[in-house]
Formats: C-alpha cells, structure tokens, sequence
C-alpha cells in the first residue's frame, strides 16, 4: 500500500543533508512551509543552496534559516526587502552568494527541471545585467537568451490538502511555486493542514498528481489559520 | 509650474485601458491606476503570483494571508477569477497574452528601453521580481513617473544610464507633465500639462519631442 | 462588458481564413470540437494546416474536413490508425503535407508558443528519424534536439463548462490538449457543453483562464452527452 | 520448443513491478501486464492523455467517451485519481518521474535501442504517438514482444535495422523465451523458458548473452 504520509515534521526533513538543494515554497508568507523550515533550522543541515522566490523576511522562517548561516547561497529573484535585514547582512559581509534570477525565468527554470526539458530560450531578461556572460540567439526576429532547468534534491513545499498518494490542492495565491517545486525536486516534502482520504480530492481539480510528492506530513492550521479555513 | 496629481496620472492611464482589457498593475504608483478605471468599463487584473480577476482590498479585518498581490498586500478576488501557479502566471506574461502593463520606472529612453530594477549603485542588493517579464510581456507597456529627479535631471533620456530592465519594451509615458508616445520616429507629446509649451517640455526632457 | 459568448457555431468560426494555422483539440474523439470542425467544413476555408494529434477517424469530424480537401499540411503524431482512410489516401496521392511530431514534443511546442518560449532542447526524438536535420546540443552528458514552438492563427477546442470571461474547465481525459492548444493561438474558439454564470466555476479548478480564449459557444450534449452530464 | 505465453510474459512483467509504481502500460501486448498485477501492491497506472490512476475496463455499457487510454478504449478511475493536460502529462513522462513504462517493440539491440514506431517500409504511413517520449522518460524500460520474427529472425540484433525510437533506454526484455538484462557489458539471462539452454538461446538470438 502507498502511504506517503509521515508522522512528525521532523521524520519528514530528516535525511536533508549538508549541501544539498533545497527548493522552498512560497511568495512572501503566503505558502510558505514555514514548520518545514523550523524543523530544518532545527535539524542542523549546513551549506544549502536555497531555491526560493525571496531571501527571507522579518525574523521567521527562510530568514531564520539564513541567519543561523545554514545557507551557502541563494537562487531568488527579489531578495531585497525592506524586512530583509538577515539577508542584507549576510551579503554585505560577503557571507552567502546571490543567483538573482527574474521571476519568470526562476519559475520556467524550475517547470524544465520537472519537465526534462534541456534548456531553452527565454526573451526575459535580454540585454540586461542579468544575461551577462549567457547565450543568445535571435529567433524570428526576436532575441533571446539561453537559460537552463535548476534541479532540487528537495523540495519544501505548503498545500491546503493532500492524500496517501501524495495528492495536492492549494489555497488561493499561497499556490504559487508549490507546484513546479514538486516537480523539479529528487524528494519533495508537503506540509497540508489536513490529510483526506483516497479519493476525496476531486480529480479534475488535483493541483499536483501524487506522482510529484514524495513525503506529505500534517500540520493544522493556527489560529490565524482556522480562520481561513473557515471561510473558504 | 502646473503638475498633474498623482491621481490625474492615474485617472489619464486608466483612461486609456480599454473595456475588457486584462492588465497588470505594478508595485507603487502603478496600483493608483486601479482606483480610477472607468466604472462602465470591465477591466481584468492580473497579478503574477497567480490570479486572473483580482478584486480591491478587502475591508479592515477581512484579510486573508493566502490572498495577496505581487506588493504582498492583501487583496479580493472577483467571480470569474482563477488561480495559477507561478509558471503559468509567467507564461501568460512572457506568452504576450496580457493587453496592457503599468509599470513604475527610475528612466525611459526615446526607443522605449525601461529602467527600473536597479539603480546599479555598487553597495545596492539588487531584486528584479518579475520586473523584466511584465516589460517585455504585455502587448503595451505604459510607464508612470515623475518626469525628473529630486535633482531636476530628466527620467526620459537618450539613452538609460541605469541598468536596463528590457529594451524597447515601452508604449506610452505618464509623467506629472505630459502623456508621451514612443514611436519609431522617437518621442511624440499626446498630452501637456496646461501653461507648459511642447519646447519647453523637450528642453526638461534634454530630448527632442514632436507634437 | 465583456462577454464572449458567441451565439451560434458559424458565427464562432466564420471569420477562419484560408490558409490559416488551425489547432483542433482532442485526442481521438474526447474532447474533439465536432460542431466547430463542421461549422468550417460548411464554411469553406481552404489551404489549412490542421495541427491535431491525429489525422482524422471514420467518417466524421477532422476526417471529413481532409476528405473535402481543405487541408495543405498536418501537424499531428499519430496519423495513421484503422479508421484513417481519408488522409492514408490523400498521404499515398501525395496530396496532404505531413509533419510527423512525437507527441510530448508536439505538445511541448504548443505549450512553448503559449509561453513565449522561443526554442527548447528536448531529448525526445534525439538519434531517430524525427529529428534529422535538427541542431542538436549535449547538455550534463545527455544529447537533446532543439524544436521550436508551434503558433496558430485559430484554436478550436471543446470544454465542458465556460463563462462569458472565457473561463473554461473540461471533462476527465477529454482535457488533453485543450488547455495548451486554448495558449498558442491567436484566436480560440472553445465549444462548451454549457455556459454558466460567472462566479459558478470554482476559480481552484478553472483549467483554462479566460485570457486565453475569444469566443465561447454553447453545444448541449447529444443524447450520448446527456449520460455523461448525468454521470459527473 | 516451450515458449512462455502471453499471460506467461505479462505476468512475469508484472512480478517486477514494485509497489507504490507509477506505470505506462503501452499499446498491444503490455496491456495485458494489468491483469496480473500482484493484489498485494498498489500500482498507479498512468495513461498519457492525461490520467493517472487508470482503472480497469469499465462495465459494458457503463463505457464514457470522456475516459479512454492512450489506445482510444474505455477505462474507468480509481479513488485517487487526477486529470491533467497533454503538456503536463509529457513533462511527467520526459522529466523522469515514471518509474517503469512497458512497451512492444520490433527490434531491440544489445545497447538497449529500442525500435517500435516504425518498420521504414517505402510505402508505411508513419505514426509515433508517445513512443519516443515513453521509451527514454520512464526510469526503467521494459520490452514485451515475441523472441523471433514469424520468418524465424531474432528481434533481439547487434543493432536495429528499423528505425529506432531512442537509443539506450531499455532495460529489460521479456520474450516467449527468455527474460534478458541489458547491462553495460551486454545481455544477461535472467529466465528461460524450461528445456531451452543458454548457448541455445544465444544462438537463436545471433547476439552474445551471459549466463
């Protein structure tokens, strides 16, 4: 019988190992697997490359993570905010290197890697700092640069439910990257607030087919999350 | 010198935001644009991290931290709205499939290279987001801006001295004193701020402008 | 306000012009447009290049458009099948081009020309037939084939149920290629088996966002249809 | 000669499969490997136009248009089921996240190139389907089909005649004489059939393969 389900957060990030990739979910708070990210900070794993829309915010979290210097370097796209400080400091000391990607370029990079797709050629971010050194080709008129898929031994993501296949659904915008995560790592971890039985998710609605999820682990929501799960 | 509100800039992009268009609105100045569309017009918003028909604020104690807005404020969503996720949500930008994009900006040069990622000041941490697919993805890009610095220097130059977000990307100008269209043949003024002349204007903007 | 229904399928299509690029969805008979496919039959555009993933079954639907000769060039992966008379005979008389695609390539290059993508390497087809003549490239050790996107100038497909945004969402398997052929055509005509208000489709399952289609046409199920509805 | 049967061949497929797999079971004779799947395991069974979690054949008469497999023929969903589109259901396949897909084949060679699409015959209308994609996506490949040609060739060759599908992906072949591992140092034999010896089968195959 399949059953991806674990148990305790910590069981779900126990083999993440020193430098290794981490792929974390998330844009800002929203879908961000903020008791994940707790259990790696407490877990101990050392030189991480983190994969992330941002670098941290206030003092929770990917910034938490940042701080007690676990993370070798970061591959983001907006790194600098104005709750950032752990981050801010960290790269004015020279402490962790910066792979600033544009978003659409992060998220297309993130999709090929699940999708086995080589390398492709992206319009964003041609002419710009941000192609320096990379390939570009005019195609039809247009130009382009060459950019390739960013592969994750693990992928940390948030859902609003899941099953023992490791079915997925997401709640509103906290979607955002979970899904192309899920596929582009080797292990990918869910967090849901609840775990359904077979079958309760409706077929036609399944965000990430259980194929992509290796670990589902199940943390209600807080307070603050009850109430979310009361109006929607 | 007359200057155009902040509100007037906005109320004069919404303007030209046709019925039915589905638009994205950038961090800043861009968002005032959303408290002025047309009420007889049916405009859809997008924002990138994934929703199609993006409603308003919610009220005061009505906010939902799974429901925000490429700031991170928290925001509505309206019926017929739907949920993406972030390679999609990029894929309609870079797709083209977008009418229309506003955009903020720190330069715009006459062939309509955008500036406005990065101020390539050496100690600055530089954040793109998706700054550089909104410029080059939608079918017009309208920018929003004062027309010069603290300083007096013009944000409309020749060429961008600031690191570029996407060439030849922009439309249309909206400056506190006039609306700019950029063409093949280079800038031309649309609309001046009353009581400025069209030479004038080129003369703030140290490039040339036709009427 | 915006509204795309249209109110009859002639009016849907009426404005197909010869010669133009036409992606038909369906995978065999789930989710093929037949109403569309008819309507342009009796409209009379000529010189089309048809990008489906077959070239016709029986007598019906995408078949007859070939047997009535109003198609230059297939775009399609599986062309020849028991029933595929009508474009054997047109291929063996040398009167039908054909540009045989490996499936997940062709549904890559749909959903590439969607995306903005202007090529990708890819390593289906690498070493084989399919790619002769193709720039190849080899990427950490593994060998890829560069396939550029596929656009269209109109994009017939069927959903299940639509609003007047265009929202779409579809049926079990008949989704296939609806959702990326709805992407890479500049004007996509969805048959919906009903129209419902907006705000009816759950926007967590809208498949299809309305930004990708212009025009909505009601088909009620047949007979044959009405089961299915009753079932779902 | 004994010669495994059908049944022999997809049930002996289907002993290697593990539990909690994700299968591609492909067109012909690999269907048949769903009717002897181990109760004991639960096996997902995807389908490339866009199902995974695949039942068996519906009822008669309970058959819906809407849920078919890759062959065009009825199926049904099991509780756990998701739908997707045809890109996604690709990228499951190319992105290697299959762990096993059962294809027939006309040729294999030592290497593991599998030919399956086409015989290259002048007057052949070519079809690939998701061949190509199947045969290089899925973690490990495994080959159903007859040992010899109806004219007495071995299918099993130093290297394919017909035109290939992909180059080094399979890795096992299940025929009605033998189950055989392509290894970096060439064929080995896992099974054969009662009363056939290995030199035997080497011989019938014209390829070298170890014991």
């Amino acid at each position: 019988m399949i059953d991806k389900t674990v148990a305790t957060v910590p069981d779900a990030i126990a083999d993440i190992n020193d430098g290794a990739t981490v792929m974390i979910g998330g844009f800002g708070s929203a879908g961000m697997p903020s008791e994940l990210i707790d259990a790696l900070i407490g877990q101990g794993a050392r030189e991480l490359t983190i994969v992330n829309n941002n670098a941290g915010n206030g003092d929770a979290g990917l910034a938490l993570l940042l701080k007690a210097r676990r993370v070798r370097k970061i591959i983001c796209s907006f790194p600098r905010q104005t709750d950032s400080w752990h981050f801010d400091a960290l790269y004015r000391a020279g402490e962790i290197e910066l792979e600033l990607v544009p978003q659409g370029n992060l998220a297309e990079r993130i999709r090929a890697a699940g999708a086995g797709i080589g390398a492709f050629y992206t319009p964003t971010g041609y002419g710009t700092l941000l192609a320096q050194g990379k390939e570009t080709r005019e195609i039809d008129g247009r130009q382009y640069v060459l950019e390739h898929p960013i592969h994750a031994d693990f992928a940390l993501i948030k859902a609003l439910a899941g099953d023992r296949w490791g079915n997925l659904v997401y709640r509103k915008t906290a979607r955002n990257f979970g899904p192309i995560m899920a596929t582009a790592a080797r292990c990918t971890i869910a967090q849901v607030q609840r775990i359904v039985a077979l079958g309760v998710l409706d077929p036609e609605a399944v965000v990430t087919p259980g194929i992509f999820v290796r670990r589902v682990v199940c943390v209600p929501a807080g307070a603050a999350g009850a109430v979310h799960e009361a109006a929607a | 010198m007359n200057r155009y509100s902040r509100d007037q800039m906005a109320a004069r992009v919404a303007q030209d935001i046709q019925d039915g268009a589905c638009v994205n609105l950038g961090i800043g100045l861009p968002t005032l644009v959303a408290n002025h569309l047309p009420k007889d017009r049916e405009i859809i918003l997008h924002t990138e991290n994934g929703l199609l028909g993006m409603g308003p604020a919610p009220a005061p104690g009505a906010e939902d931290p799974d429901l925000i807005n490429a700031s991170k404020q928290p925001v509505t969503e309206l019926p017929g709205a739907s949920f993406f996720h972030h390679a999609d949500s990029f894929a309609m930008m870079r797709g083209g499939h977008l009418d229309c994009c506003v955009l903020g900006a720190f330069q715009v040069s006459v062939d309509g290279d955008l500036a406005n990622w990065h101020t390539g000041a050496p100690d600055a941490i530089p954040a793109v987001g998706g700054a550089m697919d909104l410029a080059l993805g939608a079918k017009s890009v309208y920018v929003m801006m004062e027309h010069l610095t603290k300083g007096g220097d013009s944000k409309i130059v020749s060429q961008c001295s600031y690191p570029v977000t996407a060439l030849r990307c922009v439309s249309r100008i909206y400056t506190d004193l006039a609306v700019l269209e950029v063409t093949p043949q280079g800038l031309r003024a649309v609309d001046i701020v009353d009581g400025l002349s069209l030479p004038e204007l080129a003369r703030l903007s140290g490039v040339a402008i036709s009427g």
